[in-house]
């Protein structure tokens, strides 16, 4: 199978899906003249034209109520967020109008639209520019979210998403972009709405997605020299969430840590964690715990941001405290 | 057309007498009669929602805004309006703009009831009508927050080659929002038929137009964009289509959007709860000297379109309409507990494609 | 001692720190000439003038961050939402703004603001209009969120969040404001980050705030009847979170029924439900119960939208399902 | 004052040759000779900070905006600014006007090297430059969205008597973001003492003004508010001092807010990573023919205000100070890790007042 770039799948995704589908189009700042803020959509204006690949003024309000009004009115946007932290100034249209329109018309509307770019805190980039928006969007009825690991189910996720007839947030990841992994040379596509268990183990469950992924399977590895047989659940969508592929997980292992690098208070760790209580309260030999971000502003100093979030040391120290050694 | 060009100025004051004997802009002397009617409709549609509200037992809840004086904006579109290409969108006093379009009252009204029977199953109540048939992309409640979306149809017909174009309704206080703005930029700079109409009803709320915008004359707000901008008299129905219409030619010929202000009054409180202490009785009585439904029915009676028999026959087939949608609308279901988590997602998960 | 509306407690509040302080002014959408649309400030523009109490155009973000800008050169702003639900078109300016500069500017600068108005579900006003927002703003590191249940609280907790240093979120509810209380005629202030154990019991502790806390003493007297006997904590201040209160009612009732009217996945009552477990899940006898709403969009129609709801039926039922009966 | 009234449009165009006789509008040689040194300084640190930057063990992270090109803009404003009584806030291209203020070139290269020394003591970074003794309300992230904190600030004034102004600046991308509208409209209806600046380097990332406003003259962006708007010179020092001195004494007297548009350049990319496709050469080299500090230098030796030497010494002091902010910054510690926690909130909780 040819190793590809993260930035490749979500690229291939999108150049597959527009071949197939002529409503589908992507709109965002500099995607098209500039090959993207992170080159996921190098050469995409070269091969569908500025029809199809539209570069926006710095208006997120403004193209993503506009992409919405396209999807009412049966056009495929993808819409590129260069950060997800960006997604604040636009928040009305993604949570108002893509989630609520079908509802609102007692189901007249269908809004396919996907929304994508990077989320999370990525290298310095201080306070404003480092927000996770997993638990924001996850909240809402009326969105689907999505948060893939690696380029194979980024690609298989995000082409799903795109013929998705609900509004989808895709969450990507800057540091993310250059990571390689396998992805097959056939169409493929993943399903939403499924978690996958990347690492089978018998000790303890640890709940992860996205970046955090990559912690928690060194983690893994780590516990495995002291004898914990970890397994490993990719959640990669976070609404709706797969609590079968949790509970099964935990009625096995009897413990649970949840990796994410939200913040502690109402993030999206602590949705994930009310479900494992919900459905497992019996079955846990321990508390769940959390390795999550500090509670403070992502600060700017790289010690001080490194501090703050989650890494494979933390998880290796949760899970020992929740298996009790 | 005379549309004004980017830089200049063309307001037109609204306090002008009515042009009684200028030209009949409907298309024949049948469609002025119905345009009358609606409009007539739409006023008697919105007077006993007034009473229904207000009756005891309340069977309709939430907020609720009347159209009440602004019955040519709406009515005046729908005579240009398209049908399977255009598109319409408004903020949530949008009874006369659905109607106006072609909905049901029976489905107008029992949306108001919450019944299954509404246009949008009873989930969106008075200020989320929507109809999917008619081009009607609804009615919509935070302010200002459909003026992106109205752009996005406009998009969406460019982008698949459908000569058609998007009529984007808000009110005089949602120019005042930042995407109102992000809107009429991506418009100009995209060349995407929009019609935007900011319906002026000199008010928002309790708050007259002159205290929250700096610039008085509204169509200036739409300048800066390189895009044709101007004022029009609101409330005279010819002068709607004639101005609209000339709008939406030009967005559907490629020409690109145009900034529109419909210069009206609103004859009711901004919602039910409005004790409307922040105009006089005298203001609201020189108003209804500009009714927009007697201008145009003294213009159609002036120039022997219409009898004063057959005005009284509009009012009472309006009233009759009115009456059965009551009916229908009460005598309609409430929706099953069940619908309330349906119609939230079009798909079911797991989801595999 | 006088019994007056919860509106009215807030008008006090204000009124009194107005008049304490001058840096301090109201401005929001009819406040002024209007006299507030749910007629909170009645009265105020005549006792205060334009200058202190500022009607503002249809511009949420814009008078927002106007506000976090003169909070920043010294003054007290109160900025009043006509519904929490229209702060998402201002949200940025509330996270990223009011939250972060004191943090990116090394402590130089203090934001001393409150942002105050309805929040959550009031009658019939459908998706886009009953939003709860309690969650969103709790997860933020560098804002206080501020929930009172009654006039006495809403006052005592309004004077001290204009009085403190910090941006506090301060939700309200329309549904509350015709509720009366009785209020000291003397001057008093309530602390922030402090919850009310509004009535003693042994049994389950019921954890609830703002409007939802009729539900809970409500259903605590229902429970009397069956001789469950329920102990009420009303937290007041949601960020930062009064633990020891609820660690300490918990280690006695060792069961815990938390009533909130968030959505169910990664709402407020989640992130309360996390904390919950952290400190008390050797001293839990049963799992944790949420009562909350439905995960649906808010449905214009009356019945649906109660059947969304939580209410003391809900409670009880809830009670006695921690309870083992 | 000659700025314009809100209908007229004067824009000028910057290719024009720039007016070497044209009187220096620095208060006195001294202060003349003051801002050049100040352009000079800007420009040394910009250059450096690429160089850090760039330099293999990057010790300073995140994004970081140069501000190269632009000098005559924030150092003219300086020059006009009256410290105590105004305020001034930018976006996160933010060193060059914290340095005209008068920032420590120390505390400015040690908060991008995140030290505890730096003037955000490590947790701003290049995008957050604050400094309150110097009314610098900092540099901002998100784009846009310091136009109504400086709005605000200028409302501070106003509410409290005080005769100053806020200087608003953001880029010619940052006027796509609805705050910005809103800002100008709240400012211009409550007659704010701010002075709007868009600084216009003809791109954001790599976005030419012509593909992100429907409008190419800026300064129109700012019409429809009933406020003065014009643009100017931005590489021209003089004409800065002159054009944004009259809109500031406007503001002060409380004749309200006035918005501008400073033409100007960038000569450097975006942010660290562009490797700048989006233009040529040749353009950039017709740019560096309008260099502001090259203007300003042979302005000032033409009129024997300073002789080559002096602009000579002005070079290396300028290199000194830069040498000795690097060295400082590099030898600061980084904050101690409970740094983290604090600055978060002023006040302790429990809460009692
Ligand atoms: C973002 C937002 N802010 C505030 C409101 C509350 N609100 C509803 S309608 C309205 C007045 C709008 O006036 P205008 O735009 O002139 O329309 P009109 O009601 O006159 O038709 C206000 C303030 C809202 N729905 N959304
Ligand atoms: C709301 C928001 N959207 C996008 C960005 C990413 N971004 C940062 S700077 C920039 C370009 C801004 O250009 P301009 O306003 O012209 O300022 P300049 O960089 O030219 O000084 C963009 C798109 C952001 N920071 N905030
Ligand atoms: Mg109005
Ligand atoms: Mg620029």
């Amino acid at each position: 199978m040819p190793e590809i770039q993260f930035r490749e799948a979500l690229r291939q995704a999108m150049v597959e899906e527009m071949e197939r589908d002529e409503t589908v189009f992507l709109m965002g700042e500099e995607v098209g003249e500039y090959n993207g803020a992170y080159k996921v959509s190098e050469g995409m204006l070269a091969r569908f034209g500025p029809k199809r690949i539209i570069d926006t003024p710095i208006s997120e309000a403004g193209f993503c109520g506009l992409g919405i009004g396209a999807a009412m009115c049966g056009l495929r946007p993808i819409v590129e967020f260069m950060s997800w932290s960006f997604s604040w100034v636009a928040i009305d249209q993604l949570v108002n109008n893509a989630a609520n329109v079908r509802y609102m018309s007692g189901g007249q509307f269908r809004v396919p639209i996907v929304f994508r770019g990077g989320n999370g805190i990525a290298h310095q980039l201080g306070a404003t520019h480092s927000h996770r928006m997993d638990a924001v969007y996850s909240r809402i009825p009326g969105l689907i979210v999505v948060a893939p690991s690696n380029p194979y189910d980024a690609k298989g996720l995000l082409k799903t998403s795109i013929r998705c007839d609900d509004p989808v947030i895709f969450l990507e990841s800057e540091m993310m972009l250059n990571d390689r992994g396998e992805v097959p040379a056939e169409e493929y596509t993943l399903p939403l709405g499924v978690a996958d268990v990347k690492r089978t183990g018998s000790d303890v469950t640890i709940i992860s997605w996205s970046k955090c992924m990559k912690y928690a399977l060194k983690a893994a590895e780590m516990l495995e020299a002291e004898d914990i047989d970890a397994e490993v659940i990719d959640l990669r969508t976070l609404r709706p969430l797969d609590e079968q592929t949790i509970s099964q997980s935990i009625r096995k292992t009897h413990r649970c840590v949840i990796v994410d690098e939200d913040w502690p208070y109402c993030g999206m760790g602590a949705g994930i964690l009310e479900k494992v209580y919900q459905h497992c309260f019996d079955d846990l030999d321990a508390p769940v715990k959390r390795v999550c971000s500090e509670d403070v502003p992502s600060p700017y100093n790289h010690y001080l941001e490194l501090q703050m979030q989650p890494n494979p040391e933390k998880v290796v120290a949760a899970v020992k405290e929740v298996c009790y050694r | 057309m005379n549309v004004t060009e980017p830089t200049a100025n063309m307001s037109i004051n609204t306090m002008e007498q009515p042009r009684v004997k200028r030209q009949i802009k409907a298309k024949s002397k049948e469609r002025a009669r119905e345009l009358l009617r609606m409009m007539m409709l739409i006023r008697r549609f919105e007077e006993r929602t007034y009473q229904e509200y207000t009756r005891p037992g309340q069977r309709i809840g939430g907020f609720c805004h009347l159209y009440s004086g602004q019955e040519a904006v709406a009515v005046g579109i729908s005579a240009v309006f398209q049908k399977g290409k255009d598109y319409l969108i408004t903020a949530y006093r949008d009874h006369g703009h659905s109607l106006a379009l072609g909905m049901d009252p029976k489905a107008a009204m029992a949306e108001m009831f919450g019944r299954a029977t509404g246009c949008s199953k009873g989930k969106g109540g008075s200020m989320h009508f929507f109809e999917v048939e008619n081009g009607n992309l609804g009615g919509h409640g935070i302010v200002g927050s459909q003026i992106p979306l109205g752009t996005g149809a406009a998009f969406a017909l460019k982008y698949k080659g459908i000569p058609g174009c998007c009529f984007t309704l808000f009110g005089d206080g949602a120019i005042n929002q930042g995407v109102h703005n992000e809107a009429l930029n991506l418009a100009s700079l995209w060349r995407l038929p929009v019609v935007f109409i900011v319906e002026n009803n000199k008010v928002a709320m309790g708050t007259q137009v002159e205290r929250a915008s700096a610039e008085r004359e509204l169509e200036r707000r739409g300048s800066g964009y390189n895009m044709p901008y101007r004022a029009f008299d609101g409330n005279d129905l010819d002068e709607v289509i004639e101005v609209v219409g000339d709008a939406a030619e030009r967005a559907r010929k490629g020409e690109g959007p145009t900034y529109l202000v419909a210069n009206t009054y609103r004859f009711r409180g901004h919602s039910m709860s409005d004790a409307m202490k922040y105009r006089s009785k005298e203001e609201l009585e020189r108003a209804r000297l500009r009714d927009p439904i007697i201008l145009y029915e003294q213009r159609l009676l002036q120039q022997g379109i219409i009898t004063t028999r057959d005005s009284e026959e509009m009012e009472s087939e309006v009233r009759q309409i009115v009456d059965e949608a009551v009916k229908f609308a009460d005598t309609s279901p409430h929706p099953e507990p069940e619908e309330l988590y349906t119609d939230i997602l079009s798909e079911k998960y797991p989801l595999h494609k």
